[in-house]
């Protein structure tokens, strides 16, 4: 048996840690199943999947350089990752030239809309574009009382790609916006959302926070008094947000990726929990989604050759993906390119210490 | 905006930030005052209590009296064999500890990674009251935070100036040969010191952990206001460090309030560069030959 | 007299600290500087790897910040915040030849200009501070320009940087000659730092570095000086951040923020702090020493990390000072084994 | 005689405590002039006043009929006006030739592009400089250490190196403050001797030290201070044969010859 | 029985010798000199039997203990005050934590009471006594670091170099003072000086080192009378 090696780039130190190491355990988790399974046949042969994983620090240069050791090296034809737009954006000029398919998750429109027109690269994961329309219009529907929506956002890449989107769409059903930046690590928010509650806003929305950061918003907002509906469209894993806001979490609505209700979804979940510990991350699911998708092209396209594979892989609409269900590709409005992933999500309120689901969305 | 429940809540804000940063602060100053140690690895540390406060309070459900000095010492006695294996190699070499204990910064917060994980967690309040005086939301723990903050402060200041032991801790710090002259064991005294800034560290991660979040990666915030605090007020002050505190935390407070996030951040920055370049020794700092 | 003289013990001379270095040890030096650099000539022809190409131009690249770093420790200082001051000449370059059309040529030199001209301002205020003051002002300071990177967006693209930055001309896109650019420029600055260090101005930033009272009594301007290096050493920081967005064909501010000017500094003082040789060893140790561990995905900072403590446990001089040791020692052994 | 540096009133305050006060001497081209006084009279600090180590709070210093007052070290230097601190410095790591080139930035240094480019003025700059810092080594008798690191040197040794590193400057007028503290009687006259032949070359010394043996061999006015004031002025002989002076500084035993 | 021997001392810093043979005895009570020139190894001799340097040959036994094995700190526990060459005060410590630190091995209690003997001593550290010993003129800072060895009541007494820097006037006090302290306290007293007359004068035994060898030893009376002794080291 032949091995078959697929690359990853992740972020496994630095800022973007969490986000990496479920990346990483995602595509593992899926690749091991078809090893067990006996391997993945290609034109006759039967390949061993082999991950590669190089950690790029959430950082454009470190990225490139491994990029450039998987595609000139290792001689890989397939990336996962890096998730974040610098470590996307400083790959892509080693992957697209030399044909290498990646499959990225990263909220900067040039990840897709760029020179190589997207030639060889995904998105496998929801972004702005795709939810903040349907969430907008749920809320409209469910909590017409509400009149003015107060965000508080990290000032990196990802919220000064996201929220201009989001605050957009919004603005866009006649809602009034306060937006606020803050410095990525910092801890203490209470002056903010003294400074928020000021304004008057009904809804507090978390829009891409990590997490963690999402989790202390909602509490520290809650300890200062702040008695309004809070929600979170985008970002993805619950289950920290609820760990790190306790019971201040009670009410809490959010935005997520993963149905537990369901079995296939309860299946994966099975599979993580047995292999890891802790909370998983919202990234893994998604990846994991993504590597059967990757695979399954290989399988129909019965070839190694990039091309091929992507063409498949585009004309993937409408395989039954084991997360996210049916495979829908979109984005040529926005980025010229069918590249992005559209997948169901779920809105959830947290009762009694769970995220429950309260809707599920799945396209317009 | 300027109403005055306002206000008052921006001094709550004030204090709050001012205690954590302080608490993490003192034993910052401490290791580079007495052996040179710039200690990159100090928000490490703080990591690391906050994991073992997870453990002991959050897991094992032991009383918060007994949890809360129990997990620091915990951290800082089995921070001694650190102390043995490589702080000892970088006493006295400013330069060098800066590098090698960002080294060890490195070693324990990825091999907290590797023991738990990435991810995010929550340490259980040790009370979660949340008390409203006038208009003006107080959660008690910041109380209690700030309350511990002025104890420890006061405690250490009088140790440093009004013990044996204190006072041979700062001597020890300016001229190591002739302390030991004077009959200092200054191999103790260094320990001693050690296991001080230690305690101190993971008492303050504690609370960090507990008011914030828990996650291996927690420590560089909280390293680097220390850093930034104890230069501001002056290298090897305590009082430098109880005044660069203040400033630090009430600045952040009032100006992320009133003017938002990153002017917030922008002008703290600026005004400590202003003070430096006035006051190059910091605040409260002596000016070396 | 006599019993002056009678009672002076044995002295040591201090290897390097005679001024004329003698004649067949800079033959040496020389010799080894033109073999290694006929090395670099030759490497891409021989090693055809698109990855080790990579790989030779970053460290080319970071060479570059290094010695410029360096050149500012030689008076003292060390900058905490040098990273940001290449970001500046990254973005000068990339805004001024993707917007106003520059042509690369001139974009080097604003990228070098734009950096030294704020450290000029800039470098009378802070250069008063001494040690650690310096260190956390620069270190804000550094930090301060990485948040205007992030807020001004409509220059700068914000966080999300610029993407698209084009190469110096077509022909860079193949790594092979960008090698040759950015060895080139490797040699014209790291050679022009080491001709700055070798010469008086060199000596004298050593005096200021030992004991600026004494040199203040020699008549040494010690403030002027010191601002003009800063300014020099910021500026060849621009073309290095330059020649990395070039490289890159992407900026962003992640890319120069507290973590590279970190590395910067780790870069010196591992290699050794005091001789231009040391940032160039360290530069190598920390851009190639991280490739050696990538494939070890979650233990590789735990091993880099204990890597460097022992670096710094026990070559407290850095590499550069073990291996002149390891040199000596071995050519003391071998003079002994010639005697009878 | 023209009266090569004037000092008048000076004064400087350390918060309550004024250490120098209205102290007013002058000192001719070619004098050397001794400073004593009991510990903490304000010698150095007077040093430190003239040389623009430390600024004054008031009065006036007049070098060369220049005003200089507070302006900083480098700039006196330039104008010829060098001095050595109370305990040695030297670059302890550095060889003594190295030292004594680097005192002699003044003349050594032909401007940075100069420099850098390695231009042929430089290049004749610098073998001129190293050819009067060969000789200055020489007249010092310092030459046999000349590639020894000055941190190794004997004490003795690392003060004429000193004196060397300021010669190197070439001053009109050196101030040194306890230049033979602990220095063997025999050490202290080959100090003394080369303090002499400096003045031979036209440079005028003032110098600071307790050890009277040393000041009555070498001065030629003594200026004595007590608590920041002028407590007497005059010749070694008159001035350690007033009273006031036995009094507050040398003590009775004096004459006993304690002092070496 | 002597209060302090010291037999073939060989001092090392790692390959510099720092003495080559240094014997000596001092018996309880006398002031002795230790004389010679720069680089004598006077320094050498005073931290080795602080435990401060390693002396790999040699032994030195102080009132029946051998040192050899002993920390500095254990050996000032036994009795042994340092008053070290060039000062060496505790720069940002005022002069009265200075002071306290001298005292660091003896109970609390006994302090106010010495620091005011040490104030009457030299009043000017009365004076000063709030100030950082930093900015303290270079004999005043001399005068402190006398004061702060002898805080700890010590039996003996090494003293490295104390008349530099200081005023004549000064200097004679400090001789008064031993004298008086040697015997009230019944004080021992080494004294490493370059200043050969006063030390001389002062103490009833010398030891001349030369090239890191004691090679002389006997009262100071006779020593002043030898003619190789004066000129060599009194300059006459
Ligand atoms: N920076 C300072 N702050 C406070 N007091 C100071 C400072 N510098 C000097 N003094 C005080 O000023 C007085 C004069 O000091 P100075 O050093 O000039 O004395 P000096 O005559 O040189 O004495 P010595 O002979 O002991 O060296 C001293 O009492 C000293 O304590
Ligand atoms: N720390 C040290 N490292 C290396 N060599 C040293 C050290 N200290 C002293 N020496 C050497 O040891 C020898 C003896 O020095 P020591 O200081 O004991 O002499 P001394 O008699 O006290 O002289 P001085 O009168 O100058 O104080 C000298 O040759 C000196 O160079
Ligand atoms: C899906 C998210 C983790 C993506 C990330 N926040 C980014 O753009 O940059
Ligand atoms: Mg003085
Ligand atoms: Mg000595």
């Amino acid at each position: 048996q032949e091995e078959l090696k697929i690359g990853i780039i992740a972020a496994l130190s630095g800022g973007g840690t969490a986000w990496g190491l479920s990346l990483q355990r995602g595509v593992q988790i899926a690749l091991d199943e078809v090893n067990q399974q006996g391997g993945l046949k290609v034109a006759g042969k039967t390949y061993t999947l082999k991950s590669v994983a190089y950690d790029d620090q959430y950082n454009a240069a470190q990225a490139r350089t491994a990029a450039e050791r998987l595609v000139n090296q290792e001689k890989v034809k397939i990336i996962f990752g890096p998730v974040g737009s610098p470590g996307a954006l400083g790959s892509l000029p080693v992957t697209q030239p030399a044909k290498v398919l990646q499959f990225v998750d990263g909220y900067a429109p040039a990840i897709l809309k760029n020179e190589w027109k997207g030639a060889y690269i995904f998105r496998v994961g929801n972004s702005n574009r795709e939810f903040a329309e349907p969430i907008v219009k749920w809320i409209k529907q469910t909590m017409p009382e509400i009149k003015k929506v107060g965000m508080i956002v990290p000032n990196d890449a990802t919220g000064q790609a996201a929220v201009p989107i989001l605050a957009e769409a919004y603005k866009k059903h006649g809602y009034e916006v306060w937006t606020e930046y803050y410095e990525r690590g910092s801890k203490e928010f209470t002056p903010l959302l003294v400074r928020m509650m000021s304004q008057n806003v009904d809804l507090f929305e978390l829009n891409s926070n990590a997490p963690g950061e999402a989790g202390l918003l909602v509490k520290q907002a809650r300890q200062v008094g702040f008695k309004g509906t809070i929600l979170q469209s985008g970002g993805a894993g619950i289950e920290e947000a609820i760990e790190i806001a306790g019971p201040l979490a009670e009410g809490f609505l959010k935005y997520d990726v993963i149905d537990s209700s369901l079995p296939q979804v309860k299946a994966f979940l099975d599979v993580y929990n047995k292999k890891y510990s802790g909370i998983m991350g919202g990234l893994a699911p998604v990846y994991y989604n993504a590597t059967h998708i990757v695979l399954e092209a290989i399988r129909r396209a019965d070839s190694l050759d990039t091309s091929k594979i992507r063409d498949e892989i585009e004309k993937l609409g409408g395989y039954e993906a084991p997360i996210f269900g049916k495979v829908i590709w979109t984005g040529k409005d926005d980025y010229g390119v069918d590249h992005q992933l559209f997948h169901a999500f779920l809105i959830k309120e947290v009762k009694d210490g769970k995220g429950i689901v309260k809707t599920i969305v799945t396209s317009q | 905006m300027f109403s005055q429940t306002v206000l008052a809540q921006v001094i709550v804000n004030g204090i709050g930030l001012s205690s954590i940063y302080i608490l993490v602060a003192l034993g910052f100053t401490l290791l580079f005052g007495i052996m040179r140690v710039v200690n990159f690895a100090h928000g490490a540390f703080a990591m690391l209590g906050g994991y073992a406060l997870y453990f002991v309070y959050g897991v094992w459900g032991v009383p918060y009296i007994i949890a809360a000095p129990a997990a620091a010492l915990a951290v800082a006695t089995s921070a001694l064999v650190l102390e043995r294996l490589v702080y000892r190699h970088f006493y006295q070499k400013m330069f060098q500890s800066m590098i090698g204990l960002l080294g060890l910064d490195m070693v324990l917060m990825f091999t907290a990674v590797l023991l738990w994980n990435a991810h995010e967690r929550s340490v259980p309040p040790a009370i979660s009251d949340i008390l409203q005086i006038g208009g003006v939301i107080i959660p008690a723990d910041k109380l209690l935070i700030a309350a511990v903050a002025m104890a420890t402060l006061l405690a250490f200041y009088l140790f440093t100036h009004y013990t044996r032991y204190g006072l041979a801790m700062r001597a020890a710090a300016q001229d190591v040969e002739i302390a030991k002259a004077q009959g200092v064991n200054t191999a103790t005294i260094y320990r001693l010191a050690f296991f001080i800034a230690i305690f101190m560290a993971a008492l303050a991660g504690g609370f960090y952990a507990q008011t914030y979040a828990l996650s291996p990666l927690m420590g560089e915030r909280p390293l680097m206001m220390a850093f930034i605090v104890v230069i501001l007020g002056g290298m090897g002050s305590i009082p430098g460090v109880a005044l660069g505190g203040l400033l630090l935390g009430f600045s952040e407070s009032f100006l992320s309030t009133f003017y938002g996030g990153s002017t917030s951040v922008f002008v703290s920055f600026g005004v400590v560069i202003l003070l430096l370049i006035f006051r190059p020794w910091g605040l409260l700092g002596t000016p070396e030959e | 007299m006599n019993t002056r003289n009678a009672t002076a013990q044995p002295i040591e001379t201090l290897p390097g600290a005679t001024s004329r270095t003698p004649a067949r040890k800079r033959n040496i030096v020389a010799i080894a500087v033109l073999a290694g650099l006929a090395a670099l000539l030759v490497l891409p022809l021989i090693i055809v790897e698109r990855f080790a190409l990579t790989i030779s131009i970053m460290v080319f690249i970071t060479a570059i910040a290094a010695a410029s770093l360096h050149l500012i420790i030689r008076t003292g200082h060390i900058s905490l915040g040098h990273a940001a001051f290449m970001g500046i000449g990254a973005y000068v370059s990339a805004y001024t030849t993707m917007k106003l059309g520059v042509p690369f040529g001139l974009a080097i030199v604003l990228a070098f200009a734009a950096p030294a001209a704020l450290a000029l301002i800039i470098g009378p205020l802070v250069l008063r501070l001494t040690g650690k003051y310096f260190v956390l002002v620069t270190f804000l300071l550094g930090e301060i320009i990485r948040m205007i990177f992030v807020e001004w967006g409509s220059v700068t693209g914000g966080g999300n940087g610029i993407f698209g930055v084009p190469a110096p001309s077509p022909v860079f896109l193949e790594p092979m000659a960008f090698y040759y650019l950015a060895l080139g420029f490797a040699i014209l600055i790291i050679g022009f730092i080491a001709r700055i260090l070798t010469s008086e101005v060199g000596r004298t930033m050593d005096a200021v570095r030992e004991s600026e009272q004494l040199a203040k009594c020699s008549g040494v301007p010690v403030l002027w000086l010191k601002v003009t290096i800063f300014a020099l050493g910021c500026g060849l920081a621009g073309i290095a951040g330059a020649l990395q967005g070039h490289f890159l064909r992407y900026i962003d501010p992640t890319s120069f923020s507290i973590i590279q000017s970190l590395n910067l500094v780790v870069m010196n003082v591992i290699g050794g702090m005091y001789t231009l040789i040391g940032p160039l060893i360290g530069t190598v140790f920390l851009v190639v020493l991280p490739e050696l561990l990538r494939g070890y995905v979650e233990l590789q900072r735990i091993l880099f990390g204990i890597i460097i403590i022992l670096v710094m446990a026990f070559f407290p001089g850095g590499l550069a000072d073990f291996g002149r040791k390891a040199v000596a020692g071995l050519g003391k052994r071998m003079k002994a084994r010639g005697q009878p | 005689m023209t009266r090569l540096l004037q000092v008048s009133a000076l004064t400087r305050r350390f918060g309550g405590l004024t250490a120098v006060q209205d102290l007013t001497f002058d000192v001719g081209e070619r004098e050397i002039l001794g400073i004593i006084g009991p510990n903490g009279a304000g010698k150095t600090t007077a040093i430190n006043l003239v040389s623009g180590v430390i600024q004054p709070s008031g009065g006036k210093v007049v070098f060369g009929g220049q005003t200089i007052t507070g302006l900083p070290a480098y700039r006196l230097a330039r104008k010829g006006l060098v001095r050595t601190f109370q305990s040695t410095t030297v670059y302890g790591e550095r060889s003594v030739r190295e030292n004594a080139l680097r005192g002699a930035y003044l003349s050594l240094y032909p401007g940075f592009f100069n420099t850098v480019f390695n231009s042929a003025k430089a290049r004749k700059m610098r073998a001129r400089t190293e050819d009067i810092v060969d000789e200055l080594l020489a007249w010092l008798s310092l030459t046999s250490v000349a590639h020894a690191a000055a941190g190794s040197l004997p004490y003795g040794y690392q003060k004429t190196l000193g004196l060397a590193i300021t010669l190197a400057s070439r001053p009109r007028l050196v101030m040194l403050d306890e230049p033979v503290a602990g220095l063997s009687a025999e050490e202290a006259d080959h100090i003394r001797d080369t303090i002499l032949k400096i003045r031979s070359r036209g440079i005028t010394v003032i110098v600071v030290d307790h050890n009277m043996r040393f000041i009555k061999g070498l001065c030629d006015r003594v200026l004595v201070m007590n608590q920041g004031h002028e407590l007497a002025m005059g010749s070694p002989a008159e001035v350690l044969a007033n009273p006031k002076v036995i009094e507050a500084y040398l003590g009775r035993g004096h004459a006993a010859a304690h002092t070496n | 029985m002597p209060l302090l021997t010291l037999t073939n001392v060989q001092v090392h810093y790692g390959q510099i010798r720092g003495t080559h043979d240094v014997s000596l005895s001092v018996e309880e009570g006398e002031i002795l000199a230790l004389v010679g020139s720069n680089g004598a190894g006077k320094s050498s001799t005073l931290k080795a039997i602080l435990g401060m340097v390693a002396y790999p040959v040699g032994s030195i036994i102080f009132n029946g203990a051998d040192l050899h094995k002993l920390q500095p700190s254990d050996i000032v526990r036994l009795g042994v005050g340092y008053s070290p060459e060039g000062r060496r005060v505790f720069p940002q410590l005022t002069v009265i934590e200075n002071l306290r630190m001298g005292a660091f091995t003896r109970p609390a209690q006994e302090h106010a009471e010495r620091i005011e003997q040490m104030y009457a001593y030299f009043p000017r550290l009365r004076e000063r006594s709030g100030q950082m010993a930093a900015s303290l003129s270079g004999g005043e800072q001399q005068m402190l670091a006398i004061g702060r060895a002898l805080m700890s009541r010590p039996k003996l007494f090494l003293l490295d170099e104390p008349s530099l820097g200081l005023a004549p006037i000064i200097v004679e006090r400090i001789g008064d003072i031993l004298e008086e302290i040697r015997q009230t306290e019944k004080l021992t007293v080494i004294l490493a000086e370059q200043n050969s007359h006063w030390a001389m004068h002062l103490a009833s035994r010398a030891v001349i080192l030369e090239l890191g060898r004691s090679i002389k030893t006997g009262p100071t009376s006779e020593l002043l009378l030898d003619e190789s002794v004066r000129s060599a080291y009194l300059g006459v």
